[in-house]
C-alpha cells in the first residue's frame, strides 16, 4: 500500500462519522451473508404462534410481526440482502460504464466526446427517479430489472463526475509529458488519468450508493421494486401504511429506519472519503465546483 | 495618551519582538520570530524574501487578518501613531484598516469581486470608511483612477474585473487602495504576475504616489531588482526571521549576511553581453532548499544553505545585531558577524 | 376484479318501487330531509364518463347515475333481499320477444328528455345501437364497440317502427339479451344531439344522458361532481349533489371518512373494518357477482389430472381465507359461478375443506410423496383483495398435503394481460377475480371458444359436453329451461375441478350513519336515487 | 444578449428532440401489445388486429415516430389506454396542481436551505454546523414516501393538525387558506431532500466565497463583516446556489410522486403512478415528457439567471 | 538548410477555430501566426515573449503535442509534420521536454521513480527490471537528486526537487534536444540558479540543444547564445544575444530590454550609461 492511500486511511479512521458508517455497512453485510443462520424465523412465513401486528418488545418477536404475522426483525435482516445488492451493484456497473465513456469523452473531446455528453444531456432533462419509474415501469417489477434501471439513470452522473475530471487531468502536462514520450491513448487514459480521476468517481459512488437505497425504496413504493414476498425494506415500509392508519406505525417505521441508516452510513462513508482523500482533492474540488453544482442532482 | 507615548508617534509603524504563531493540524507553527521593523511617514520600505519566509505573515499580522480558527498566538508589539495594535480592540482595528493602513493585494485578479464593477467596490469602500456621498466618493474614486495613469477612467469606473488587462487590474487595486487615504500602503508582491514591461509601469507607479500623497509604501517582494528600483530600506527575511535590514544601497552594495550575499549574487550578470571580453561568469547559486519552519533545529536557520557556515552555526541561535550603527542603521542576524545568544 | 368490462348497468331509478321499498325514510320526513350533499371516496380515479366507452366498475358506479338502459336492473334491494336483481323496465316500459327468440320488440317510454333537453325516443336509440355496432356510422366508436361487444354477439340489425317503438332483430335466440342488456358497458343509452354536436370523444368529457343525476364538473384527481336532475321522468333523486372523490390508498380513505372529509367508502382494508365499526361507521355489503378463484393448467403434467385438481379443491381451507385473513370481508366460495346470477345457488358446495380426502386423492393419482408447482398471482390488483396473502394461505394449506407451491408474482397490469395469452406448461395454476350476474360468465371462463391465448380461458380447459351445454342454455329461448342447463354446465365444470374457487367479495362499503338509504344489491355497482342525508 | 437568449433556446432543440426520441423508444421497448392493453384481456384477436390496423401499430418504427411526433407538436400527448381519454385533458389540470406543490417545495427548500447553509457557513464548525448538517444528511437519506407517511401519521393521525388528503376540502373548500392547509404536509415531505441538499451546497459554497481572495482583499479595508457577507458573500454565492435550485425543481417534481400519491393530491406524479400501476404507457409517456420539459424549461431559465448574474458569462458569451 | 542546424521552424502558425454558435460564424483565434527561426546543433536558443505571445504553443508544437495549422518543422533533415505516427513515437526519444514547473507536471497518484522509469520501460532497448533501476537512480544523481527519491511521491517534494526530476525524466531516454517551458519561472531566486546551472552543465555533459522559453530577459540574457523575440504571434527580431542586447532593433524588444531591473536600476539607465561612454 502506497504511504498515500496510508494517510488517505488514516484519515478516514479519525474521522468518527465515517468510521461509523463503515462498521454499520460491513455490519449489515455479515447480516445480508449470513441472514438465514441469524434471523430468528422464516422471513417470509408466519411462523407457529405469531399474530398480525404484535408491537415491538413482544417476547420472541423484538421488532414485532407485520400485518400477516412475519417476524418484521428477520424481514429487516433478510431484507439487507436487497438493500446492498440493489445499493452497490448498479453503481459498481454503472461506474465501470461510466469510467469508459467519461474517460473517452473528457480524453478525445471533439466529436466523440461531444456525442457521448450531448447523449448523457438528454438524460439530465429527466428527474433521475421519473427515468428510473418509466424504465422499470416499462421492464416490470423485479431486482434485475430495478438494477438495470438504477444503472440506466446512474450512468449519466457519473460519466458527467469522471468527464469533468478527466477533462482537466488531461490539460495536465503529466499528460503532455506522456504524450511528450510517445506513450499511446489507451495508455494515457487509462494508466495516466484514471488512477487520478478515480477517488473521486469512489467517493461519488460511495454517496450514490446511499442514495440508489432510497431511490430503489422508492420503486419498491410503486410496486416496482423486488416482488413479494421477498424481504425489501421499501416495500416493507410502504406495505405498512395499510395498517398506519390503525396506530401500527411500527410496521412502516422500522423498515424506514433501516433504510435511513443504511443511506446515511454510505453518505457518512463519502464524505469521509471525501475528507480523507484531501487535501489533493479539495484543489480539484474548487476547479470542479461548476459541474459539482450539476451533479449534485444525483440525489434523485 | 501620555507625553512619552506622544513623543513617540513619530514612526508610523513599529513593530518589535513581534512573534505570531500558528495552529496547523500538524501542530502550532511559529511562522513570525522575533520581528523588528519601523517605518516612518512616507517611507517606502521593502521585505524581501522567498515563498515560506513569512512575509505574507507578517501582513497578516500587521493587518490582524489571521482567522481566529488558524491563529494561535501574538507575542511581542505592532504599533500604529504609537497606539498598541494588540490593545485596541476590534473596533479600532476595523477604523485603522484601510483608513491608515491598507493593502496592495497580490493577485489582482482574485482580489476584486467578480460580480460588480470595478468603481462601485471602490466606491462601497469610501462610503463606509470615509463620510463622503455617493457622488463625491465617485467624484474621488475617478480622480484617483485618473492618477494611476488611466487614460479611460470612466470606462474603467464602468468595468468588471475581468475586462481588464492585468496591469490594469493592478492599477485598480492600487487606487483602491488609496481610497481612504491611507498612511501605509502593503503592498504584496503586486508585480510578480505582471509582464516585466507592465511590472516597470506599475512600481513608477508606486513611486509617484509616494511622492505625490507622501504615502508610505511596505514593499512585499522576491526581487532585489524591484528593491533596489524603489525602496529606501530593506529587510530580508528568511524561515520567519529578518536576517538583515537596512538601507537599500548599504545592503544590495554590502551585503553582510551570507543569505543576503547569496540573493543577490544569484542574480545573473549581464556583464558579458556588454562587455565582449567579459566571458560568462558561472552563475552563483545556494544549495538545498528552504527549511521547513516545521521542524527547525536549534541553530542558525540558514545554516544548512551557508557557504561560510562554521560549527558555531549549528547550535547558536543568531541575534540580529546591529553592524553599522553610526547613520543609517544596517544590522544582521548571523553568529560569524554580529554574535549571538547560547 | 376489474371485471372492467362488460356488464350491463342499470339506472335504478325506479323510483316508485324504490319510495316503497326503502321507504325506512322519506316519507315519514317529508321534504326536509331530502337533500344534502353525498361525497363517496373511491377506490381509484374513474376513467372515462361515457357509459360505452368506460373501462371500470369505479366509473360505472358513477355512469351509472348518469345514463339508463332500456331494460335495467332493480338495484334497490340489497343482497339479502334479492340475491339476483329482478329485471325492470327502464326507458323501455315494456318489451316482447318473438317466437322464434329472435326480434326484441321494445316499447319506449314517454316524456322522457336528455339533460341537454332534447328528447328520447326510437331514433336515439338506433343512433346508440349503431353508434355500437355500424361501422359504417358516421358516429361508430371502436372502443365502444369493442368493449359491448358480448351483448352484440348474435346482433343483426335494428328497426325503428316509430317514435317509441323499435325492432332489435339476433341472428339466433340469446337467452341472456335482457340480462345483458341491463349490464354496464351495454346499451346505456346517450344524447345523439350531444355526440352529433361535438364528437364521439365528447362524451367522456361531457356526459349527457337522462339519469336521475346530472354531470356538473370533473377535476381530475380532485373530483367528479354530479347534481340531482330536476327533470328527471321518474321519481326525482333525494341528494342534491354527489361528489366522487378518487383515493386510491386505502389508509387514506379510512382517515378520510374518520376526518369526516367523506361521507362513504368503497374496498376498506380488512383490518380497519372492525375498528370502523366501533367508532360507529356503518359497514354495508353485499354479495356482487365476485368470486376469486384458481385456474388449473391443463397443460400442466400434474394438473392435468382430475384427481390432483380435486385435490387441491379439497385441500384448501377457504373458511380461514375468509374469516381469518380477510376479516370476514369475503365469502367462502364453493362454486366458480359467481353470486347474483340467477343459477347461483349458495348451497351448491362443492369441495368443502377436507385435507384427508385431499391427501387420499393424491394417492390415487400417485403422487402420495407430492410434487413441486408453481401458482402465478399479482401482487395487488382491481378485486383481487390481498392476493399475494391469500396465495400464500394457499401455498402453507397445499404443503400440509405435500404440495410444494412456488409463488410467481407479477405486478397486476402485466399479470392481468398475460392471463389470456395462458400459462406456459411447467405453471399449474393461476388466479383471477372476476364475476357476472349473467350465468354467461361461465361460458366466459370454461367455453372451449374463449381459450388462451387470446381468452379468457386461461387454463384452456376444454370439454365439449360442456361446450354443449353452454352453448345450448345461452341461445334457449325458454329461460326456466336455460336455468336448468346453465345449472348443468356449472356442475359439470365443478365435477372436472377446472378451478378452485376460493372466496367472494362482499364488496364492503363503509357509511357514515347519517347517510341514509344506501344499498348494496347483488351487483357490482349501485344506485344513488334514493339515498339521502340525514340532518 | 437577445442573440444568446435565442441561440440558447434554440439549443435545447437537439435535447428536446433527443428527450422526444428517448420517451417514444421508451414505449417501444414494452412488452405486450398496446391495442391489447386498450380493450382489456378478454377482447377477440380480430378486435385487436383491427385496432393495431386503426392505431398504425402495424407500420414500421420510424413512420410510427413521425407520426407520433407530429400529434405531439400539435399538443396531442394520445389516448389513455385505461382512461380512454385525450391525455392533455387528464393531465393538464393535474399539472397546474403539481406546479403548485412543486412551487410550494421549492419555497420552502430554497428558504430553509439557504437559511441553514448560509448560518452554517458563517458558524463553520460551531454546534449548530454539525447539527444541521447531520440533519440535512439524515434528512437526504429517507425515502419521500416514507417521510410522507411519518408526517401523515404524526401531525395527521396523532395530532390531527393537517389533512390527511386532497387539496381541498371536499365539504366547504375554503381557498387559498383552505389550499395552504391542505399544502403544508406534501410539500414538507417533497422539500426534505432537496432541503438538505440545498442546505449542503450553501454552506460549502459560502465557505468556499468566504476564503476568496477578494472577501479577505475587502475585510483588509475594515470593511464591516456583515457587509461583506452580504454584498459579497451573498452575492457571489447566489448562481451555484440558483444552480442547484433549479436542478432541485426537477428532483422536486420527481419526489411529488411519491407525496402526491401518499397524500392523494391530484397532481401528474399520481396520474403517473396510476398510470405505472396500470401499465397506461401513453400516459406514462406523456406524464414523463411532460416533465421533461418542465425540467429542460427550467434549466433554460437557470441557465439564463446565471448569465444574467454573472458579467463574466455575459462577456464571454459576447465575445463568442 | 546548414550543415549544423538541428531544427528548423517555418511559417509555423496556430489558428484555434472559436466555438460556433447558431447566429455567429465560428471565430477563429490565432495562437502563433508566423513563426520561423532554426536552431544549431549544441546551442541554446531563446524564445522570449510577453504573456499571450504565443511561445508556449510553438513549444508544443515542436513536439507535436498541438497539431501546427500550417509550416514546417525539419528536425535534422526530417519534416516532423510529414512523419507517421509511429516514426514520430520513435522520433520522440530525441526530442522532449521540461515543464514549467507547475505541480501538475507529475502523476500525483505514481511515484517519482516510476514515472521517469515509464518511458524506458515503454521505449527502452534494455527491459531487464534491474537496469532500469539502475538507470533511473543514475538519472536522479545526475539532476542531483538523492536516491531514496525514487520512491517518494511528486508532493513529497519541493519545487526545485521536481524540476530536477522533470529534467531527469526528459533526460532518461537520452535525447538530442530539449524544449524548456519556462523551467524556473515559478521557482524561487534561490533554486532558480540551481536549476539553470545544471541545465548548463547537462547541456556540456550530454551535448544537448535547448530550446529556453522565457518571458522574462535576465536568464535569456545569461543563458542563451541567440534569442527569437515573440510578439502577437509572429517572431519581431532573431539575433545572437550580444547583438540584441547591444542592438535592439525593434521597439517591442527595445521596450522588453529596458524592463530588465537590476540592481543599479533598470536596463535603460545602462543604456543610457554606456550611450554617454
Amino acid at each position: 500500500m502506497t504511504t498515500k492511500w496510508k494517510q488517505s486511511c488514516k484519515a478516514f479512521l479519525s474521522d468518527k462519522m465515517a468510521t461509523t458508517g463503515a462498521i454499520v455497512i460491513l455490519f449489515s453485510l455479515i447480516l445480508a451473508v449470513f441472514a438465514s443462520w441469524i434471523a430468528p424465523y422464516n422471513p417470509n412465513v408466519v411462523a407457529e404462534g405469531s399474530t398480525r401486528l404484535m408491537p415491538p418488545g413482544t417476547e420472541g418477536h423484538i421488532l414485532g410481526t407485520d400485518q400477516q404475522g412475519r417476524d418484521i426483525l428477520s424481514r429487516v435482516i433478510f431484507g439487507t440482502q436487497t438493500s446492498l445488492i440493489s445499493a452497490v451493484i448498479p453503481v459498481i456497473i454503472a461506474a465501470i460504464i461510466s469510467v469508459v465513456l467519461g474517460v473517452i469523452a473528457g480524453y478525445y473531446q471533439g466529436f466523440i466526446g461531444n456525442l457521448i455528453m450531448r447523449t448523457m444531456d438528454i438524460f439530465f432533462a429527466f428527474p433521475a427517479v421519473l427515468l428510473a419509474i418509466a424504465i422499470a415501469a416499462i421492464l416490470g417489477p423485479g431486482l434485475l430489472n430495478v438494477i438495470i434501471a438504477m444503472v440506466i439513470v446512474r450512468i449519466p452522473y457519473m460519466t458527467r463526475v469522471v468527464y469533468t475530471d478527466t477533462l482537466q487531468e488531461s490539460q495536465k502536462e503529466y499528460v503532455e509529458a506522456a504524450k511528450a514520450f510517445g506513450i499511446g491513448d489507451i495508455e494515457i487514459m487509462f494508466k495516466q488519468i484514471l488512477p487520478n480521476v478515480l477517488p473521486s468517481l469512489i467517493v461519488y459512488s460511495t454517496t450514490l450508493a446511499g442514495v440508489t437505497i432510497v431511490t430503489v425504496a422508492g420503486l419498491s413504493f410503486i410496486g416496482l421494486g423486488v416482488q413479494p414476498p421477498t424481504a425489501d425494506w421499501g416495500r416493507m415500509a410502504s406495505d405498512g401504511k395499510k395498517v398506519l392508519m390503525q396506530g401500527y406505525a411500527f410496521v412502516t417505521f422500522i423498515p424506514g429506519i433501516a433504510i435511513l441508516i443504511l443511506s446515511f452510513s454510505f453518505s457518512m462513508i463519502g464524505d469521509g472519503l471525501r475528507n480523507a482523500l484531501d487535501p489533493y482533492e479539495r484543489s480539484k474540488a474548487k476547479e470542479k465546483k461548476k459541474i459539482s453544482r450539476k451533479t449534485s442532482q444525483h440525489i434523485a | 495618551m501620555n507625553v512619552q507615548s506622544a513623543l513617540n508617534t513619530e514612526s508610523l509603524l513599529k513593530v518589535e519582538g513581534l512573534s505570531t504563531k500558528i495552529k496547523t493540524p500538524e501542530g502550532v507553527l511559529t511562522v513570525l520570530e522575533d520581528v523588528n521593523l519601523t517605518i516612518e511617514k512616507g517611507e517606502i520600505m521593502a521585505i524581501v524574501g522567498e515563498s515560506g519566509s513569512g512575509k505574507s505573515m507578517m501582513i497578516n499580522s500587521i493587518l490582524q487578518l489571521l482567522p481566529k480558527t488558524l491563529l494561535e498566538a501574538y507575542s511581542g508589539n505592532i504599533e500604529v501613531e504609537g497606539e498598541n495594535l494588540f490593545a485596541i480592540g476590534e473596533k479600532k482595528m476595523q477604523e485603522i484598516r484601510g483608513k491608515k493602513i491598507s493593502l496592495v493585494a497580490q493577485n489582482a485578479m482574485t482580489s476584486l469581486d467578480p460580480s460588480y464593477r470595478v468603481g462601485k467596490q471602490i466606491v462601497e469602500i469610501m462610503l463606509e470608511k470615509t463620510g463622503l456621498t455617493k457622488e463625491q466618493a465617485k467624484e474621488k474614486a475617478l480622480n484617483l483612477l485618473e492618477q494611476m495613469g488611466i487614460d479611460d477612467p470612466k470606462r474603467i469606473f464602468q468595468s468588471y474585473p475581468h475586462q481588464l488587462s492585468g496591469g490594469l487590474r493592478q492599477r485598480v487595486v492600487i487606487a483602491m487602495s488609496l481610497a481612504c487615504d491611507p498612511d501605509l500602503i502593503i503592498a504584496d508582491e503586486p508585480t510578480s504576475a505582471l509582464d516585466p514591461t507592465v511590472q516597470l509601469q506599475v512600481l513608477d507607479l508606486f513611486q509617484t504616489i509616494n511622492q505625490q500623497f507622501g504615502t508610505a509604501i511596505l514593499m512585499i517582494t522576491h526581487d532585489f531588482g524591484v528593491v533596489a528600483r524603489i525602496a529606501e530600506k530593506v529587510a530580508v527575511m528568511y524561515a520567519g526571521q529578518i536576517v538583515e535590514k537596512g538601507e537599500t544601497a548599504d545592503v544590495i552594495f554590502n551585503p553582510t549576511h551570507p543569505y543576503t550575499q547569496s540573493l543577490i549574487k544569484c542574480i545573473p550578470n549581464l556583464d558579458w553581453v556588454f562587455d565582449k571580453g567579459a566571458g560568462k561568469k558561472p552563475l552563483w547559486q545556494i544549495k538545498g532548499e528552504p527549511p521547513n519552519l516545521m521542524n527547525l533545529s536549534q541553530g542558525c536557520r540558514f545554516f544548512n544553505r551557508c557557504h561560510v557556515a562554521k560549527d558555531i552555526c549549528q547550535s547558536t541561535n543568531p541575534l540580529l545585531k546591529t553592524v553599522k550603527p553610526y547613520r543609517n542603521e544596517h544590522s544582521v542576524r548571523c553568529v560569524l558577524i554580529g554574535g549571538g545568544n547560547e | 376484479m376489474k371485471k372492467k368490462n362488460l356488464i350491463i348497468s342499470l339506472l335504478l331509478s325506479l323510483v316508485m318501487i324504490l319510495s316503497a321499498c326503502t321507504g325506512t325514510s322519506s316519507e315519514k320526513s317529508g321534504g326536509s330531509k331530502k337533500g344534502g350533499e353525498l361525497i363517496i371516496g373511491m377506490e381509484s380515479e374513474a376513467d372515462v364518463l361515457d357509459p360505452h366507452r368506460a373501462g371500470g366498475w369505479v366509473t360505472m358506479r358513477i355512469t351509472n347515475q348518469m345514463f339508463e338502459p332500456l331494460i335495467g336492473e332493480d338495484l334497490s334491494k340489497s343482497s339479502k333481499e334479492e340475491s339476483v336483481p329482478e329485471l325492470v323496465p327502464v326507458l323501455a316500459k315494456s318489451w316482447e320477444v318473438s317466437e322464434d327468440g329472435k326480434t326484441y320488440t321494445f316499447h319506449l317510454r314517454e316524456g322522457v328528455k336528455f339533460h341537454d333537453g332534447t328528447d328520447f325516443n326510437a331514433e336515439a336509440v338506433d343512433f346508440n345501437i349503431k353508434r355500437l355496432t355500424d361501422k359504417k356510422f358516421e358516429y361508430y366508436d371502436e372502443i365502444g364497440a369493442g368493449r359491448t361487444f358480448r351483448t352484440w354477439k348474435f346482433f343483426e340489425s335494428s328497426e325503428v317502427v316509430d317514435e317509441k317503438t323499435i325492432n332489435i332483430h339476433l341472428s339466433s335466440p340469446f337467452s341472456e339479451f335482457p340480462r345483458m342488456l341491463a349490464q354496464i358497458n351495454s346499451l346505456q343509452i346517450v344524447s345523439p344531439e350531444a355526440i352529433i354536436k361535438n364528437g364521439n370523444d365528447s362524451m367522456g368529457e361531457n356526459p349527457v344522458g337522462t339519469g336521475p343525476f346530472k354531470f356538473s364538473e370533473r377535476k381530475r384527481g380532485e373530483n367528479i361532481t354530479l347534481v340531482k336532475n330536476e327533470e328527471y321522468w321518474g321519481e326525482k333523486a333525494l341528494l342534491d349533489k354527489v361528489i366522487f372523490r378518487p383515493l386510491s390508498d386505502s389508509a387514506s380513505r379510512v382517515l378520510a371518512i374518520q376526518n369526516d372529509e367523506v361521507d362513504i367508502i368503497a374496498v376498506p382494508p380488512p383490518d380497519s373494518i372492525e375498528n370502523l365499526k366501533d367508532q360507529g361507521y356503518e359497514v354495508v355489503s353485499g354479495t356482487p357477482p365476485h368470486v376469486w378463484y384458481l385456474t388449473f393448467n391443463f397443460d400442466n403434467k400434474y394438473m392435468k389430472d382430475q384427481k390432483v385438481r380435486q385435490a387441491i379443491n379439497y385441500a384448501i381451507n377457504r373458511e380461514g381465507i375468509a374469516n381469518e385473513l380477510l376479516k370476514g370481508t369475503v365469502n367462502p366460495a364453493y362454486t366458480i359461478q359467481s353470486p347474483g346470477a340467477a343459477n347461483y345457488s349458495a348451497d351448491n358446495k362443492w369441495y368443502e375443506y377436507n385435507p384427508e380426502k385431499a391427501k387420499e386423492l393424491l394417492k390415487e393419482a400417485g403422487l402420495e410423496n407430492g410434487f413441486k408447482t408453481t401458482l402465478q398471482t399479482s401482487v395487488d390488483g382491481s378485486g383481487q383483495l390481498l392476493p399475494v396473502d391469500i396465495a400464500e394461505w394457499i401455498q402453507r394449506d397445499l404443503k400440509e398435503i405435500g404440495i410444494e407451491v412456488k409463488l410467481d408474482t407479477q405486478e397486476w397490469i402485466t399479470y392481468y394481460s398475460g392471463y389470456s395469452d395462458g400459462m406456459a406448461s411447467d405453471v399449474g395454476m393461476n388466479q383471477m377475480s372476476s364475476g357476472r350476474t349473467s350465468p354467461y360468465f361461465l361460458s366466459m371462463v370454461a367455453h372451449s371458444e374463449f381459450v388462451a391465448p387470446g381468452g379468457f380461458n386461461s387454463g384452456k380447459y376444454v370439454n365439449p359436453s360442456v361446450d354443449k351445454l353452454l352453448d345450448q342454455a345461452s341461445t334457449s329461448t325458454d329461460e326456466s329451461k336455460a336455468l336448468e342447463l346453465w345449472k348443468e354446465a356449472e356442475a359439470m365444470i365443478m365435477e372436472d375441478a377446472a378451478f378452485a374457487p376460493i372466496v367472494n367479495d362482499s364488496a364492503p362499503y363503509v357509511v357514515n350513519s347519517r347517510v341514509k338509504g344506501f344499498v348494496i344489491p347483488s351487483e357490482e355497482w349501485y344506485t344513488l336515487a334514493p339515498v339521502y342525508i340525514e340532518n | 444578449m437577445l442573440r444568446y437568449v435565442l441561440s440558447r433556446i434554440l439549443s435545447t432543440i437537439p435535447v428536446l428532440f433527443g428527450v422526444t426520441i428517448v420517451v417514444f423508444l421508451l414505449i417501444q421497448l414494452i412488452p405486450g401489445d398496446p391495442a391489447k392493453s386498450i380493450l382489456g384481456a378478454d377482447a377477440t384477436p380480430e378486435a385487436v388486429e383491427e385496432l393495431r390496423n386503426n392505431m398504425g401499430l402495424n407500420e414500421p418504427l420510424i413512420v410510427q415516430y413521425g407520426a407520433w411526433l407530429s400529434q405531439l407538436l400539435q399538443g396531442d400527448l394520445g389516448y389513455s389506454y385505461t382512461l380512454h381519454t385525450p391525455i392533455i385533458e387528464e393531465l393538464m389540470p393535474r399539472f397546474v396542481n403539481s406546479l403548485i406543490l412543486t412551487v410550494a417545495s421549492m419555497l420552502i427548500c430554497v428558504t430553509l436551505g439557504v437559511i441553514l447553509g448560509l448560518i452554517s457557513a458563517l458558524k463553520k464548525g460551531s454546534f449548530f454546523d454539525k447539527a444541521s448538517m447531520g440533519v440535512a444528511l439524515i434528512g437526504a437519506s429517507m425515502p419521500v414516501f416514507w417521510i410522507a407517511l411519518m408526517l401523515m401519521w404524526l401531525f395527521s393521525i396523532k395530532l390531527n393538525i393537517f389533512p390527511v388528503s386532497g387539496m381541498y376540502n371536499m365539504r366547504n373548500p375554503g381557498g387559498f387558506m383552505d389550499l395552504l392547509h391542505h399544502i403544508v404536509l406534501p410539500a414538507f415531505a417533497t422539500a426534505t431532500v432537496s432541503l438538505a441538499v440545498i442546505a449542503r451546497l450553501t454552506r460549502s459554497t459560502v465557505i468556499d466565497i468566504l476564503q476568496k481572495d477578494y472577501v479577505n482583499y475587502f475585510h483588509s479595508f475594515g470593511l464591516s463583516k456583515s457587509k461583506i457577507n452580504i454584498v459579497h458573500v451573498m452575492r457571489n454565492s447566489l448562481p451555484p446556489i440558483i444552480n442547484i435550485s433549479g436542478l432541485q425543481v426537477g428532483y422536486i417534481m420527481g419526489g411529488a410522486l411519491f407525496s402526491e400519491v401518499v397524500f392523494n393530491w391530484p397532481g401528474i406524479g399520481q396520474a403517473l403512478y396510476v398510470a405505472v400501476t396500470s401499465n397506461d404507457y401513453p400516459t406514462i409517456q406523456a406524464g414523463i415528457l411532460l416533465i421533461a420539459l418542465t425540467f429542460v424549461v427550467v434549466n433554460l431559465v437557470v441557465d439564463l439567471l446565471n448569465v444574467w448574474l454573472s458579467p463574466r458569462l455575459q462577456d464571454s458569451i459576447k465575445a463568442e | 538548410m546548414k550543415e549544423d542546424t538541428l531544427i528548423e521552424v517555418q511559417g509555423l502558425q496556430k489558428v484555434y477555430s472559436g466555438k460556433r454558435s447558431l447566429f455567429t460564424p465560428s471565430k477563429k483565434v490565432t495562437a502563433v501566426k508566423d513563426v520561423s527561426f532554426s536552431i544549431r546543433k549544441g546551442e541554446t536558443f531563446g524564445l522570449i515573449g510577453e504573456s499571450g505571445s504565443g511561445k508556449t504553443t510553438v513549444g508544443r508544437m515542436i513536439l507535436r503535442l498541438i497539431e501546427p495549422t500550417n509550416g514546417s518543422i525539419i528536425y535534422n533533415g526530417q519534416s516532423l509534420r510529414d512523419l507517421s505516427n509511429k516514426e514520430m513515437t520513435s522520433l520522440r526519444k530525441e526530442i522532449q521536454i521540461v515543464f514549467q514547473d507547475s505541480g501538475s507536471a507529475f502523476n500525483p497518484r505514481k511515484t517519482i521513480g516510476a514515472q521517469i522509469a515509464h518511458p524506458l520501460k515503454k521505449f527502452g532497448e534494455n527491459q531487464d527490471p534491474q537496469f532500469i533501476h539502475q538507470q533511473v537512480l543514475k538519472m536522479l544523481e545526475v539532476v542531483g537528486l538523492r536516491a531514496d527519491f525514487f520512491h517518494r511521491y511528486p508532493h513529497e517534494l519541493s519545487g526545485g526537487q521536481r524540476q530536477r526530476a522533470g529534467i531527469a525524466r526528459a533526460l532518461i531516454l537520452k535525447p538530442k534536444f530539449l524544449v524548456l517551458d519556462e523551467p524556473v519561472a515559478a521557482l524561487d531566486v534561490s533554486v532558480k540558479a540551481q536549476i539553470i546551472n545544471l541545465l548548463i552543465d547537462l547541456q556540456k555533459e550530454f551535448q544537448l540543444t535547448y530550446l529556453f522559453i522565457a518571458h522574462n530577459l535576465d536568464l535569456v540574457a545569461y543563458f542563451c547564445n541567440r534569442v527569437a523575440v515573440l510578439s502577437k504571434g509572429e517572431v519581431i527580431e532573431t539575433s545572437s544575444t550580444i547583438d540584441l542586447f547591444n542592438n535592439p532593433k525593434h521597439e517591442m524588444t527595445k521596450k522588453l530590454l529596458s524592463s530588465i531591473l537590476t540592481l543599479e536600476g533598470d536596463l535603460g539607465e545602462v543604456y543610457k550609461k554606456r550611450s554617454v561612454i
